[in-house]
């Protein structure tokens, strides 16, 4: 499991950068979601994983004993998640709105601000 | 000093105040001020003709050496005399020529700055505060030039002025600090002391070509000189007082202060002749192709700024005499004659020459100035002007290689002075003719005053040249030079080849003054020449510096979101290739594989499902399948969070999962369905990008990894979470205890990310934004 | 009294920010406790720089735990001269608003997020743990997010969505930076960090790489090339007041976080990072400036030159020697002084005018003397002509670079300096001198409500130019505090040694 | 969406969601659980009211308050005033609402409200320490425990910030979108 899960990672990163590349609004915000997520995971594998283990320590024990599961990984994650998940639902948000406001669903529709405004 | 540069500011910048209260009078503080500074170094100059040179230090920013340090020897003396004395004649006329302009106040304002940055410049002892000072020049010169902001040309040429004096300070910049760190100082009087340590210097080289680019842009020295003529689009005063008298010569002053420092040299002496000599001789020939008198006035300028330069080149005593006291001659008479071309023009309307005859009915005390000036102009005997045409033809004739050189130059250029002094102090004002120009207003006091006084000083100069003149002139060429100097002035120098020369020049300047129609008619023949002009050459880089620029903008930032994204991950995958390339780890993998008997069933379904509901993604086209999709993927990360220990993660993810598709079915319902958008081509572009970049993470992981990792954080926490932080779950004493300021930050996270929400739901701007 | 004199940068912002919430419905008051918070704020970051200056780098541990298991506060002179200067600009933006912004986006949270904002500046310049660096940087992107989307108009959503896109990305990045530092050196604490990476590692190759996913997600941030691209694209959008203070802060932070970072972590493997950032600062400089020399819009033109001056400050942290990083970290106050003001002088002349096209403007110069003056000083100082601010930063880059023969690099960045003139050049000739085209004699008209506000819209113009002003001509105390900030910054052990109490 | 049985089921689940959520807070401490896991299960409950009602009744059920009140005599006092004022709300509700010179006013809650507090609570239960001269966010324990609950501390006061918060957002959030 642990020697898979890079690869699962590297396959989730894969896929979301492929639907964020992709032009269509509902793609992109997958592909963002998906991103996240595979950047949770990346954080979590990262550090090492310890299985069965969790970082409680028990009832009759005042400090924990090996093997437990690094916390810190764990916590850096949830602060991660829930600021993600800030950011995320700010996007959907955002990009309900931007539908709205365009009509459309190509992001290529969308290079107006950009432009350099004739002055000739 | 620092308090005549200090008051100059202040006077400045009190200006426009000061003309809301006084007036028209508020030429009156303007030109005491220069005034009151010109007899303040009239007091010093005894010590400083004596062999003195006065220092003062103020600091200013010591921790980079940059001081306010004053330094006041012959050359700054001569200069400073110059440009206050000339500058109270400016300020009195100024105010004649622009009587009743509702910006006189701005007016003043830019000419006090720039009179005291020049001042400055001059006066100062640190190259750095020079370099201050210089730029100081350049904006002023810029606000005076466009000083008639609501002309196009006017503006262009402001900006023209700008750039190129731009170029050259940013140039200077580099030279000067690199001349800093070659001769390890920046203070002045340190660096006068160590000429051969700075000209045997490894830097010497670029400091030199560097600040040569400076001094030359400054000193309209050839390719650089065509914005000279175009800044004549500022007011008269400003023409005579900038670009033929001051700042112009800030250049030569540099290259004429530097000369102890970075003179002597064999690329030093070559350059300077060479450019100087191309300007002479390119100055004088354009001054013959125009008929506009500040056009003329103009390319005689630069021709006259191109002898100083060459004899700078020179660099032998006798030359740097000529140049100290062609340099004066010069700002007599070319002042004289610029302020004398902006009487004509403000009174007749007009200043093209072929229309301008027999003013010296009406106009009759300028032109007594006009005529002096060209007398002294054209080296006419008791007048300052011969004395230094002398010096010139004297230097030019010297022993050397290139002494027939030199000459032709010099002589070239006196004889088109002789035929230009003739047109202007003679032709427009003395010719007879039937039809005598007609004057929209009779001649001024406040606008003829000041010339004739400046030509009446070329005359004294001349008469009285042993006085003052003699001893502050000599003191300004020693600095220059280094060592004592012994050199009187005299207009008589008894029947000398220079004298049989001056004669022929007068002569043949009065042939070309003949002849000048003739010369004129020929100047369309040029046109073509012109294309290939510095002037021209400008236009183009300029226009496609622009062009390139935005077209290359226009590739760069062209809009689409997802070549940006590209970009960028591309920079990322090449980031880290590059910092693994060459002296990256080993990846081991076969010692890791025995990990995969350790696979169970459940993590293999687990696995699978991950994967399949990635490919079900990719297939989907519609809303909810895709949402529902998600939300396994993400059930299936909580689920792998239980599996390693991670129960709190496993929750919140759930919950978060959740959430997020309660907020995708609540807000994205309406959206539309989608299908492919993008080109094929394009597709197996991004799949590449997208396997490498999965592929860079992947291996990112397994290389970590492959080494062991012993925390000492894990370690403290799972000892003192319970003892020290009174809590089990060692996650949640991280959360709220150990880096609750993390927990902090995060929900401020979560409070701004709700205020978002609302106010991009609730607030609907309906008219265009307002700024 | 030491360990609150710390944590007043943060504490102040946040309890601004929880109080105007209380206050949601009243705008007014919102307005009177942001300035007051702002003040305050004021106040206690000059505390700190004075107590700092004398006393050295101060830290506190949050919440008592020891260094490198709790997260750490530090502050040191250039952590407390971003802070300051953050405050200042703050104050400025917080006085522009109250005329500046529509009374519509005032009352949807738009004080509560721009204190936030504060706050996120000063825990991004304090902190000194890397996942906290990370959530203040959360907190300064949620608070960018709602900011240039506030008020929902076409332009400002297609900015925000290119924005919020690629710092999603960056976000990303910068955790899985993270990750990848604490798999490889166990710890999370900046000056920890610095220990472990300077003793003898498994693999230093990992350390680099590991640095240049902080490369990438601080680059995004501080919009370098080639990762600048939402900049452009955002910037503009929103009102001028939210992006005066975004464009003038937050890529500074960004900036920030990359000195401190690859000063005192990334350090070991020089031979790689010092080409590669020239490289990058060079282009930097040259496409910001090329960028701004073909827009005509003031705002989108002063958009671009911000890409170009984090160039500048990328230089210094290329050439790597004490000088070139006080250049970078003078450069960094005196931009967002300036740039802020900048925006804000926009703003003043697109609230008169209505429009920010170059093309449509003009006459500025007769009709707004003070206002002209104003913009010549800000705009020359951007350009660096000596004596304002501007130039002290290039004069120490230009001489840093040199004293270690990196010609180029220096040339280059004479070259954009000549080029940035232009723009500014530019936008003086359009706006201020030139005639303005097709009058309109109606709009031109004021009721005299809109021209007192117009003349309250001066005061915070005012200030900042009084504040550039003193940073450009008597340089000597910032530019003195930049050279000892340069020399803790380059002497790690001052910083571990304050941290690890050592 | 909207059956009885759903409705009806969702009124009975809330009380027990929110429960179990505060459960799940105190609890976190010493098992999985905490501030936010705690806060997001309390705020799903909210989340299915509002789905299943709608945000109007959601708020009109949970986040409104009633108050009573009736104008001050002229001649009565200020303090006076206040506590009968107080004893109306408090004790005597039911039978004073329909009082004819009552006059009845709902506040409701608004959620950023309940951020604000939140916040509040979270950053002030850090202050403790500041004030007496420690680091900000220096943790203070009780030495006596609550059962079920555990012992209560500056941490704990923290998670509660944390959990009012979270609810506050999601509350916040859903309204917002519901209504759209």
């Amino acid at each position: 499991m642990e020697f898979i899960l890079p690869f699962i990672i590297g396959i989730l990163f894969s896929a979301s950068l492929y639907l964020i590349l992709h032009r269509h609004f509902f793609r992109l915000i997958l592909g963002l979601i998906l991103s996240g997520l595979a950047t949770n995971l990346f954080l979590f594998v990262i550090g090492r994983l310890t299985r069965g283990g969790s970082a409680i320590i028990g009832q009759d024990e005042s400090v924990a004993v090996e093997p437990f599961a690094d916390p810190v990984p764990q916590a850096l994650l949830l602060t991660a998640i829930v600021i993600g998940f800030g950011i995320q639902s700010f996007t959907i948000v955002l990009i309900k709105r931007v539908y709205q406001s365009f009509g459309t669903t190509d992001l290529d529709d969308m290079n107006t601000t950009d432009q350099i405004d004739e002055n000739h | 000093m620092f308090l005549a540069i200090l008051a100059g500011f202040l006077l400045a910048l009190a200006a426009p105040l000061l003309y809301r209260w006084l007036g028209k009078w508020v030429y009156a503080p303007m030109a005491l001020l220069p005034f009151s500074i010109f007899v303040y170094l009239l007091t010093l100059a005894p010590a400083v003709l004596g062999g003195e040179n006065l220092g003062e230090l103020h600091t200013w920013a010591p921790s980079l050496n940059i001081n306010l340090h004053f330094f006041l020897d012959g050359l700054s003396l001569l200069f400073a005399l110059l440009i206050t004395g000339f500058g109270t004649l400016i300020m009195l006329y100024a105010v004649g020529y622009l009587k009743g302009h509702p910006l006189l106040g701005r007016f003043y304002l830019y000419l006090t700055l720039f009179m005291t940055a020049m001042l400055g410049l001059v006066l100062a002892g640190n190259i750095i505060s020079i370099f201050v000072f210089w730029e100081l020049t350049s904006i002023s010169s810029y606000l005076l030039i466009g000083f008639n902001q609501d002309k196009e040309k006017s503006r262009s040429s402001a900006l023209q002025a700008l750039l190129v004096t731009g170029l050259g300070g940013m140039a200077l910049m580099g030279g000067l600090i690199l001349l800093g760190m070659a001769g390890g100082s920046y203070t002045l009087s340190e660096l006068l002391q160590r000429g051969d340590v700075v000209t045997n210097h490894a830097l010497y080289l670029p400091a030199l070509v560097l600040l040569l680019l400076g001094a030359f842009t400054k000193s309209a020295q050839f390719p650089f000189h065509f914005w000279l003529p175009n800044a004549m689009e500022a007011p008269t005063p400003v023409s005579a007082y900038l670009h033929s008298a001051t700042m112009v010569k800030a250049g030569v002053y540099l290259l004429a202060r530097l000369t102890p420092v970075m003179g002597g040299t064999d690329e030093w002496q070559y350059t300077l002749m060479l450019v100087g000599g191309i300007t002479t001789v390119l100055g004088a020939f354009l001054a013959t192709q125009h008929v506009d008198l500040k056009a003329i006035l103009a390319y005689t300028t630069i021709s006259a700024l191109g002898l100083l330069v060459t004899m700078t080149g020179i660099g032998t005593a006798p030359a740097m005499e000529a140049m100290v006291v062609f340099l004066l001659a010069h700002a007599l008479y070319k002042g004289t004659l610029f302020l004398v071309a902006g009487n004509v023009d403000h009174a007749t309307g007009t200043r093209d020459l072929t229309q301008l005859t027999g003013l010296s009915g009406s106009m009759r005390y300028t032109a007594i100035a006009a005529l002096l000036a060209g007398m002294s102009m054209a080296g006419i005997l008791p007048f300052f002007g011969f004395i230094g045409k002398e010096l010139l033809y004297e230097a030019s004739l010297q022993e050397s290689p290139f002494r027939w050189m030199l000459f032709a130059v010099s002589f070239f250029s006196g004889m088109v002075f002789v035929s230009v002094a003739i047109a202007l102090g003679f032709g427009v004002f003395w010719r007879r003719s039937e039809s005598p120009t007609a004057l929209q207003h009779p001649d001024k006091p406040l606008l003829y005053l000041p010339p004739v006084i400046l030509a009446g000083t070329g005359l004294v100069f001349g008469l009285l040249q042993g006085f003052f003149v003699t001893p502050l002139l000599r003191r300004a060429a020693e600095s220059m030079l280094g060592v004592e100097q012994v050199f009187e002035l005299a207009l008589w120098h008894g029947f000398t080849l220079a004298l049989g020369l001056s004669v022929i020049t007068v002569l043949l300047g009065y042939v070309l003054y003949r002849k000048a129609n003739r010369l004129l008619s020929y100047a369309s023949r040029f046109n073509d020449l012109y294309l290939f002009g510095p002037a021209n050459l400008y236009q183009l880089t300029l226009k496609g510096f622009l062009a390139g620029a935005t077209k290359i903008t226009a590739t760069i930032q062209n809009g689409y979101l997802r070549s940006y994204i590209a970009a960028i991950v591309t920079a990322h995958i090449s980031l880290i290739v590059l910092a693994l390339w060459e002296n990256g780890p080993r990846l081991e993998l076969t010692n890791r594989l025995d990990q995969l008997s350790q696979l169970r069933l459940y993590e293999v379904v687990l696995l699978l499902m991950l994967v399949s509901a990635l490919v079900f993604l990719f297939k989907s086209q519609s809303r909810l399948t895709s949402i529902a999709i998600m939300g396994i993927v993400g059930y299936s990360a909580a689920l792998l969070y239980i599996l390693f220990g991670a129960p709190d993660v496993a929750a919140t993810q759930l919950l978060i999962e959740t959430l997020t598709v309660v907020i995708f079915v609540l807000i994205l319902h309406k959206l539309p369905t989608f299908g492919y958008l993008s080109h094929a081509a394009e597709r197996y572009k991004y799949i590449l990008l997208s396997l490498a970049f999965g592929a860079v993470m992947t291996y990112v992981i397994l290389i970590v990894k492959q080494y062991p990792l012993d925390s000492e954080i894990k370690a403290y926490y799972g000892e003192n979470s319970y003892l020290l932080g009174q809590g089990r779950n060692i996650v949640n004493v991280i959360l709220v205890d150990f880096r609750a300021f993390d927990t902090l930050g995060e929900i401020v996270v979560l409070a701004v990310a709700a205020i978002g929400i609302m106010a991009m739901l609730k607030l609907r701007m309906q008219k265009g934004d307002k700024p | 009294m030491n360990h609150l004199l710390i944590m007043l940068p943060i504490l102040i912002p946040l309890y601004g920010a929880i109080l105007s919430l209380f206050f949601w419905r009243s705008v007014r008051v919102q307005q009177f406790i942001g300035i007051l918070a702002q003040v305050c704020l004021l106040v206690a970051t000059f505390l700190l720089l004075f107590d700092i200056n004398e006393n050295g780098i101060r830290t506190t541990q949050i919440g008592s735990w020891p260094a490198p298991f709790g997260i750490t506060l530090v502050a040191d002179l250039f952590s407390a001269m971003m802070v300051i200067t953050s405050s200042i600009t703050g104050t400025a933006i917080y006085l522009f608003s109250i005329k500046g912004l529509d009374k519509a986006r005032q009352s949807f949270g738009y004080y509560p997020v721009l204190l936030i904002l504060q706050l996120g500046v000063s825990g991004a310049c304090l902190t000194g743990d890397l996942f906290n660096l990370f959530v203040w940087f959360e907190v300064l992107l949620i608070c960018c997010f709602v900011l240039i989307a506030l008020g929902g108009t076409k332009p400002q959503l297609e900015g925000a969505i290119k924005y919020v896109t690629i710092n999603f990305l960056a976000t990303n990045f910068l955790l899985t930076g993270i990750g990848v530092v604490y798999g490889t050196l166990g710890s999370l604490n900046l000056a920890e960090l610095a220990v472990l990476v300077r003793m003898p590692v498994a693999h230093p190759a990992l350390i680099t790489m590991a640095g240049m996913f902080f490369l990438i997600a601080f680059g995004i941030k501080a919009a370098i090339f080639p990762l600048f691209f939402w900049l452009p694209a955002s910037y503009h959008t929103p009102p001028i007041a939210i992006s005066a203070f975004i464009a003038g802060i937050i890529t500074k932070v960004g900036m920030y976080a990359l000195i401190r970072l690859f000063t005192l972590i990334f350090v070991t493997d020089q031979d790689l990072t010092i080409p590669l950032f020239t490289v990058l600062a060079g282009f930097t400089m040259v496409i910001g400036v090329l960028g701004a020399a073909s827009q005509n819009d003031f705002r989108k033109i002063l958009s671009f030159h911000i890409v170009s001056q984090i160039g500048y400050m990328l230089m210094g942290l290329a050439l790597f020697t004490p000088l070139a990083i006080a250049g970078s970290i003078y450069f960094i106050i005196h931009n967002i002084l300036v740039k802020t003001n900048l925006f804000l002088i926009s703003g003043v002349v697109a609230r008169r005018h209505g429009t920010f096209a170059l093309k449509k403007l003009g006459g500025i110069y007769l009709q707004q003397p003070l206002l002209s003056v104003l913009f010549f000083i800000s705009a020359f100082s951007l350009a660096g002509i000596p004596p304002l601010s501007g130039f002290w930063g290039k004069f120490m880059l230009a001489r840093a670079g040199f004293e270690i023969d990196s010609f180029a690099i220096v040339l280059v960045s004479l070259a954009v300096s000549l080029m940035t003139l232009f723009s500014m050049t530019k936008i003086w000739n359009e706006v201020f001198w030139k005639k303005k085209p097709d009058v309109d004699p109606l709009s031109e008209v004021m009721t005299q409500q809109q021209q007192r506000d117009l003349r309250l819209l001066h005061l915070p113009v005012v200030l900042m130019t009084g504040f550039i002003l003193f940073v450009g001509l008597y340089a000597e105390p910032v530019v003195a505090m930049a050279q000892l900030a340069a020399e803790q910054l380059l002497n790690s052990e001052l910083y571990i040694n304050a941290v690890l109490k050592r | 969406m909207k059956t009885i049985i759903l409705a009806t089921a969702i009124r009975i689940l809330i009380p027990l969601f929110i429960i179990f959520s505060v459960y799940t807070l105190f609890r976190g401490h010493n098992h999985p659980g905490g501030g936010f896991i705690g806060g997001l299960i309390g705020s799903i409950a909210f989340v299915f009211h509002t789905m299943t009602h709608g945000p109007q009744h959601t708020v009109d059920t949970f986040l409104k308050l009633n108050l009573y009140g009736y104008p001050r005599q002229p001649n009565q006092s200020r303090s006076l005033y206040l506590m009968r004022m107080m004893r109306v709300n408090v004790w005597r509700r039911r039978k004073m609402a329909r009082h004819p010179e009552i006059r009845h006013r709902m506040i409701r809650i608004e959620s950023v409200y309940i951020i604000a507090t939140g916040l509040f609570l979270a950053a002030t239960s850090g202050m403790l320490g500041l004030l007496s001269g420690q680091p900000y966010m220096h943790a203070y324990w009780t030495d006596f425990y609550i059962p079920v609950l555990g012992k209560p501390g500056t941490p704990i006061l923290f998670d509660v910030g944390v959990y009012l918060l979270v609810i506050g957002v999601v509350l916040k959030i859903t309204f917002v979108m519901s209504e759209e």
